[in-house]
């Protein structure tokens, strides 16, 4: 370990960003967004400085592992020395024994996180310059994404868990600010409420795993956890509960299976902050801390199962759900839900380094595909719904072809980035079985249905794009082709998005995070006719997704009347919002009420009115022996007094 | 039994009985006198001579001069019975006679007839004065200003109205009984 | 050496106490205020609120120099003065403090300036309302400052005076209904507190051959039987239980928090409240051990009840005071159940969680005051839509909504983490429950927020409305910047409170082994008196084989617990 | 030879107490009232006197003269309050006397 000053700088500019932008937005609007892209940008360039020295310390170790990895050596995570570098600022607090520092640190991992993170986060502030120039309140906007990406900062470089909680909750509450950020309409407060609250089951459960690490483990730190992991005498049901704990609480953040319901409704917020936020880093803290944690969740193969079911179901039904969404954003947000769901499948196979490398492409094209999807809605004015857009292709081109090869990379096709990743996570799926018992046995079934979600995703983003950039304009407004502060964004994006495989061999990605976390075979490279038949799923998809909605536009309105349940049951998503709202929504806000007109107010009020009503009543009662004659309170003291005497004659 | 006790205590308990049966104010005021002379004949059968006469001089002379003298003044009428009152009566009698009944055979059982040699203590003017002004000159002084208190405050009770105009007759000062707290907000 | 002389001889504590009331009675000198009130500005602030501000800031300043020459290390009663006040009763005056009092006493002292500058908003009979203040101002230092039970009595007592007035005079509609309700029940749980103050004594009494009321000599050396202890334990547990309040018995605290002034409720939930926990924590639990771990579930069980209810019955409130009341409610279900679970961890972080308790809420009443002042309701569909019309109120009751629902960084975090990290190692099932409370309080504060702050403006309704002004950003500037300092760097707040939280906790549990092993010596098995002696035994290896070896010593002394808790039941 | 009969002055004065005690139940007029109340310190007068005898020391007799300092202090403070209830009520009857009542 090695002390960093550049380190502890990066999380440190967006936020002094966040203040300044605010204070600069009183004067001059226009500024603010400079200053916030700024305060980014730095960021990010010290990041690339952080990088570079951890570079250097890893420097002649990474060469050996590579060389030997050319060899097609079996090595894995074990092999690798842990090297990372650390900012310790203070100490949080201590109690006894127990310890928590405000520590950051800077390894392998969170070097590729901090570099998704303030990359792709300055490119969507530069864009958020354009697309926000006419709104009146952006400096709070910009105000909000700096501490949005401080946050997000503090979540990746934290060096235990409590740091990490710190951003974990951060990134929940800009997110809650951001949906929200047009609050006068109430329906986009409510969602950025559902989104907070959502999140916070996911919380509660991340607490309780912190609480079962603390009692069991006495550490938060994750280099003392990992030793104390690694011979551990934990029964494996204890470990099992932790890991399902750090599970749910992704599902939270990750919008999974069943706490997926908010990041949908999430796209009330404004673009920009949709492909940051809900694209590209936040809602990818879960597999982050999945990966993270893959100490834990190695030792859990029943854990990584649940990891794997929850994951793929999640990737079906998502991509289903976007299938026939007519939101161009809503699309994007279930295809997202659907994303991370491969990435989770990834991650419970044991795969960490897929589900990070999927992340990284998923950030390039997902973002590019908002960003567009922004450029879109920019340009028609707030118009959202792709049966009034179409023909867009001509207008805005670069629009268009960026969003265009994103859709190409998110389809999965050969070479574009997201082949590689995706390509990978199949891969791991069908060999997961070798590791995992568990997994062994539905491995054949869970391969077939991810694959049938990668066709979906292929088919719906084609349907998208089509539908907006194809055939001829069906809208009123008048589209243009956007500023150029938004264009660049888009094009280097796209350019990511185009070339991210490079990742996979001509950089080495994998290599590098298994610096990290166990990496497993370094996989040869295959010949392009293999990679091209392998992406099958992607080819399937989009020439289906082109073919409906450009030649044959009657099969899907045929297929809608033939199976018009399936189709309401999707346009409906799955009734899951309808269902949680009369399952545990409404119940619970009919006991809130019950509890306090019919518990509060009447049982436990009521027998304090009660006593006091008795009181009251007695005290009628005695009053009237009070006659206010003074015979008559002479005779019933002397009855008194004579009642005594003959009471202690009596005796 | 001597015949002297037996006399006077049939006198002293028809002139009570008198006291609170009679209706007119006057008549039971003058059952009272009667008590009080008797009540008087009783301390000087029990030796105690400057008792009797204090008793006489305090009460008949005084205090009872002073009760004539209001219900004079102030004109009391006669009471008429009413049947609340005859039920008080009985009632009031019933819890007396249980206290006599309770009390009384204690009483006698506690200081039964006994013959005694040495003579009786002398309740002589001496003998009285000596102790009052040596053993009790503090609880003496005591009764001095409590009943100096008493003169006072008997003179400021009797005190006639159109005196001070802040302090109202009770009637006029009239009080609903609520607090007024605090203003309206 | 001369400070030390200076302050070694100074009564500071007993300044501390009298400070306020000498600043009561010098209100009651000043000229009359019919006259200047009229001719008062918004600016000016009035004499009677300037002698006010100025005792209670003296107050503060002493405090500080009471924590600036506090020593953390030092576990025991420090600045410690007594004085014989009834001695044919025994009855002491002696006054102390130690790592637990001390920031609470600190937090009384901080709050009171800004309760006066707040004070604006009476409009009538403003001296009286600063007399009773600083009244309880005195009260409630004492309370914390006592450690004579007598003492501690008399000014328990003396709380319950001012707040009475405060609240029935200078409250709202139902003001009347409120004060009785609030002070008939506290007298209710006094008054057995009383009769088992004196039952208490008088066995001491009878065991010593001494009458004393002096806490010091009783605890530890007070020999009760299980019997006396449960029923004496009882007694005060209602008393400090209905204080707290502890559910049931909280049903007078959203009635008295919506009819008092807001400085009243400021005062309420910013310290009285406090002082049930800190009965429980000064008293009743030292003296009673056996009361106490027979009790201590079933506290914990109302506590975590209590956090669940109040969250879900404010959730359903139309009146924002409410629900700020109700919250209450579960927040202080965590510091409860944080100090029964009776571990260094949650014990801290409750004491810890009763000073962010003090600051968001009390915080959260002065922007309800803010509103109220302006609008006169407190109705939330009254509002709506503020956060444009209002920013800077917007943004502070933003800040002070996190606080409250625990977001890191912010004070509520450290507190809630500690308290439901050490009480998970006591309570497992409980504290589970407990951490639902994480999701609805939450929901509850955020949909206060959403309905008040988001959402249409009623232009014709609330267009006159006006941002906080100065006099109002200074009450609530110092509370936010706490809320971040607090939240951020905790340590040197932690760091008083803990050494005598390690301390009282280890005392806890040796008194409890001690009273066990002496009222049913059979019960214990002869290696269980070692084993809390000595945690090295070979036996705590084997409790705690399951976690690795770099176990700390707070897990140590869990595993302690619950086979003290086994070996009870 | 001297018998001692105070059991029966004692006796006497019970008797004559407790028809004070009746009385001032029974009678309306505070005046009347008033006087059985004398009647009742006379009683105790009675008693003191006799045991004072008995037990062979003036302390009784002490106290009967204190008893009638007391009544002195009574009957000027009484009646001047039976003058002040006529003044406000144009009553002497103590039944009318009820405005503090509940």
């Amino acid at each position: 370990m090695e002390n960093s000053l550049t380190l502890a700088c990066i999380p440190l500019f967006p936020l002094v960003g966040a203040l300044l932008t605010y204070g600069v937005g009183k004067s001059s609007k226009d500024l603010a967004g400079w200053v916030a892209t700024g305060a980014s940008l730095l960021s990010f360039i010290f990041t690339l400085l952080t990088f570079q020295q951890l570079r250097a310390l890893v420097g002649a170790h990474s060469y050996e592992v590579a060389a030997a990895g050319a060899h097609g050596a079996h090595h894995g995570g074990e092999a690798q020395v842990y090297r990372a570098l650390e900012a310790p600022l203070f100490e949080w607090f201590r109690i006894g024994d127990f310890g928590v520092d405000f520590l950051f640190r800077f390894d392998s991992l969170t070097a590729v996180m901090c570099l998704v993170v303030t990359g792709i986060g300055t490119l969507i502030h530069l864009y958020s310059i354009g697309y926000m120039a006419e709104d009146e309140s952006r400096p709070r906007f910009f105000s909000y994404l700096n501490l949005f990406l401080f946050s997000m900062l503090l979540l990746v470089l934290g060096g235990n868990l409590l740091v990490l909680f710190v951003g974990w909750e951060g990134v929940g509450l800009c997110s809650y600010l951001l949906i929200g950020f047009w609050h006068k309409n109430i329906a986009f407060a409510g969602a950025g409420r559902k989104a907070f609250v959502v999140n916070r089951i996911g919380d509660a459960a991340f607490l309780i795993a912190l609480f079962l690490l603390i009692q069991h483990f006495g550490t938060l730190d994750f280099v003392a956890l990992k030793a104390a992991f690694e011979n551990t005498l934990a029964s494996e049901a204890l470990l099992t509960a932790i890991a399902l704990c750090f599970f749910i609480g992704a599902t939270g953040k990750s919008a999974q299976i069943p706490l997926f319901v908010w990041l949908p409704d999430a796209m009330a917020g404004p673009t920009p902050v949709s492909a940051l936020i809900h694209a590209a880093t936040m809602v990818t803290a879960g597999v982050y801390l999945t990966a993270r944690m893959h100490f834990l969740f190695d030792l859990t193969p029943y854990a990584l199962l649940i990891v794997v079911c929850i994951a793929v179901l999640t990737a079906i039904v998502a991509a289903s759900i976007a299938l026939v969404q007519n939101d161009i954003k809503k699309v994007l947000a279930y295809s997202t839900v659907s994303q991370l769901g491969f990435m989770f499948v990834a991650a419970g196979c044991g795969a960490y380094w897929v589900a990070v490398f999927h992340l990284v492409t998923h950030a390039f094209f997902k973002a590019c595909l908002f960003l567009g999807s922004g450029s879109v809605i920019h340009a028609c004015h707030h118009e959202q719904d792709m049966r009034e857009m179409g023909g867009l292709l001509k207008v805005m081109p670069w629009t268009g072809l960026t969003y265009g090869i994103s859709t190409l990379a998110i389809a999965g096709i050969f070479p574009l980035s997201g082949y590689f990743s995706k390509h990978h996570i199949v891969e791991a799926l069908s060999h997961s079985g070798e590791t995992n018992p568990y997994l062994g046995t539905y491995e054949a079934a869970f391969t077939a249905v991810i694959t049938a979600a990668a066709i979906m995703t292929a088919f719906y983003v084609t349907r998208s794009f089509a539908m907006t950039f194809l055939g001829s304009y069906r809208g009123h407004a008048h589209p243009h082709e956007s500023p150029v502060t938004m264009v660049i964004p888009l094009v280097v994006l796209a350019l990511l998005a185009l070339g991210g495989g490079v990742l996979n061999g001509m950089v080495p990605f994998q290599l590098w995070l298994g610096h990290t976390i166990p990496v497993g075979h370094v996989h040869s490279s295959e010949s392009i006719g293999a990679a091209l038949l392998h992406s099958w799923p992607g080819f399937v998809g989009v020439a289906f997704g082109l073919l409906f909605y450009t030649v044959l536009p009657q099969v899907p309105k045929a297929l809608a009347t033939t199976l018009p349940w399936m189709l309401g049951a999707l346009r409906g998503k799955l009734y899951i919002d309808e269902l949680y709202g009369a399952v545990i929504v409404r119940p619970l806000e009919g006991m809130a009420r019950m509890l306090w007109k019919g518990v509060d107010q009447r049982v436990v009020d009521g027998c304090v009115n009660g006593t006091a009503a008795i009181v009251d009543v007695s005290g009628e009662v005695v009053r009237n022996t009070a006659t206010g004659q003074l015979r008559h309170y002479a005779l019933l003291m002397f009855a008194g007094t004579v009642f005594l005497i003959a009471f202690y004659f009596a005796m | 039994m001597p015949l002297v006790f037996v006399i006077l205590s049939a006198l002293l308990i028809a002139s009570a009985v008198g006291v609170i049966l009679f209706r007119n104010p006057i008549h039971s005021a003058l059952c009272l006198v009667v008590n009080l002379v008797g009540v008087a004949c009783v301390f000087a059968a029990l030796e105690a001579h400057f008792l009797a006469v204090v008793q006489v001089i305090v009460y008949a002379g005084a205090i009872m001069v002073l009760v004539v003298f209001v219900l004079m003044l102030l004109n009391s009428k006669t009471e008429e019975r009413t049947l609340s009152g005859v039920i008080q009566l009985v009632l009031s009698g019933i819890i007396g006679g249980c206290l006599v009944s309770v009390v009384g055979p204690f009483i006698i059982e506690q200081w039964p007839i006994v013959a005694r040699e040495e003579p009786p203590i002398s309740g002589s003017v001496e003998a009285l004065g000596k102790v009052l002004y040596t053993d009790y000159i503090f609880p003496f002084e005591t009764a001095g200003f409590l009943v100096m208190a008493a003169l006072v405050a008997a003179a400021m009770l009797a005190k006639t109205k159109g005196g001070d105009p802040n302090h109202p007759r009770i009637s006029e000062g009239k009080n609903d009984g609520t607090i007024q707290a605090g203003g309206e907000q | 050496m001369d400070e030390q002389l200076l302050f070694g001889t100074f009564p500071l504590l007993t300044t501390l106490i009298f400070l306020p009331l000498l600043g009561a009675v010098t209100l009651l000198f000043l000229p009359g205020e019919r006259s200047s009130e009229q001719g008062e500005g918004e600016g000016a602030l009035g004499l009677p609120v300037v002698v006010a501000l100025f005792f209670s800031a003296l107050t503060f300043l002493v405090s500080l120099v009471l924590v600036s020459r506090f020593d953390p290390e030092n576990t025991s009663y420090q600045f410690q003065e007594q004085i014989s006040w009834i001695p044919s009763l025994g009855v002491s005056y002696i006054l102390g403090v130690d790592g637990i009092s001390i920031l609470l006493v600190l937090l009384t002292t901080f709050l009171m300036p800004i309760i006066f500058l707040a004070s604006k908003s009476v409009r009538e009979g403003r001296r009286g309302y600063l007399f009773h203040m600083l009244a309880l101002e005195t009260a409630m230092l004492g309370t914390l400052l006592s450690l004579d039970l007598f003492l501690f009595y008399v000014f328990w007592e003396l709380m319950l005076a001012p707040m009475y007035f405060i609240i029935g005079i200078w409250g709202g509609k139902r003001r009347i209904y409120a004060t009785l309700k609030f002070v008939l029940y506290t007298v209710v749980g006094s008054l057995l507190m009383l009769v088992a103050l004196f039952s208490l004594v008088w066995s001491y009494a009878e065991q010593s051959g001494e009458v004393t009321f002096a806490l010091n000599e009783i605890v530890g050396n007070v020999q009760l039987s299980v019997e006396e202890q449960l029923w004496l334990f009882a007694a005060f547990a209602l008393a400090f239980g209905i204080k707290v309040p502890i559910f049931p018995f909280h049903t007078w605290l959203p009635d008295a928090h919506v009819e008092a002034p807001t400085g009243g409720s400021v005062v309420l939930a910013g310290v009285l409240l406090k002082m049930g926990l800190y009965g429980f924590i000064r008293i009743a639990y030292p003296l009673f051990p056996e009361g106490a771990s027979f009790f201590g579930p079933y506290l914990a069980g109302l506590a975590v009840i209590g956090i669940v209810y109040g969250a879900l019955v404010a959730w359903a409130q139309h009146d924002i005071k409410k629900l700020v009341a109700y919250s209450s409610v579960s927040h202080l279900g965590y510091c409860v159940l944080g100090f029964v679970a009776m571990n260094t961890l949650a014990a801290t972080g409750s004491i810890y969680q009763m000073l962010n308790h003090g600051i968001s809420t009390g915080a959260l009443f002065l922007l309800v005051g803010v509103l109220y002042d302006r609008k006169h309701t407190r109705e939330i569909s009254a509002y709506g839509g503020l956060a444009g019309k209002v920013p800077l109120f917007a943004f502070l009751f933003l800040v002070f909504t996190l606080s409250s629902i625990a977001l890191p960084l912010t004070n509520g975090f450290v507190g809630e983490f500690l308290i439901l990290a050490g009480s998970y190692q006591q309570f497992p099932t409980l504290t589970l429950v407990a951490v639902s409370g994480v999701i609805l309080g939450a929901v509850y504060m955020l949909t206060l927020y959403m309905k008040t702050m988001f959402g249409e403006f009623h232009e014709e309704r609330n267009g006159d409305l006006t941002d906080v002004n100065s006099r109002e950003l200074m009450t609530l500037a110092p509370l936010f910047v706490l809320v971040f300092v607090m939240g951020v760097y905790p340590a040197p707040f932690l760091g008083m409170i803990e050494p005598t939280v390690a301390q009282y906790v280890k005392d806890h549990h040796e008194r409890t082994m001690t009273s066990q092993n002496r009222s049913n010596p059979r019960a214990l098995p002869s290696g269980g008196i070692d084993f809390a002696r000595s945690p090295e035994t070979p036996e705590v290896e084997s409790e705690t084989a399951k976690a690795s070896s770099g176990v700390p010593s707070v897990l140590v002394s869990t595993a302690q617990e619950t086979l003290v808790q086994q070996v009870s039941s | 030879m001297n018998y001692d009969y105070s059991a029966y002055y004692v006796l006497l004065s019970l008797v004559l107490f407790t028809i004070g005690t009746v009385g001032f139940i029974v009678r309306k007029n505070a005046i009347v009232a008033f006087m059985c109340l004398e009647l009742m310190l006379n009683a105790a007068n009675i008693a003191f006197v006799a045991l004072s005898r008995r037990v062979g020391n003036l302390d009784g007799e002490i106290a009967v003269f204190f008893v009638m300092a007391v009544a002195a202090a009574e009957a000027a403070v009484g009646l001047a309050i039976v003058i002040a209830l006529f003044r406000n009520l144009e009553t002497t009857e103590s039944s009318d006397a009820m405005e503090l009542r509940l």
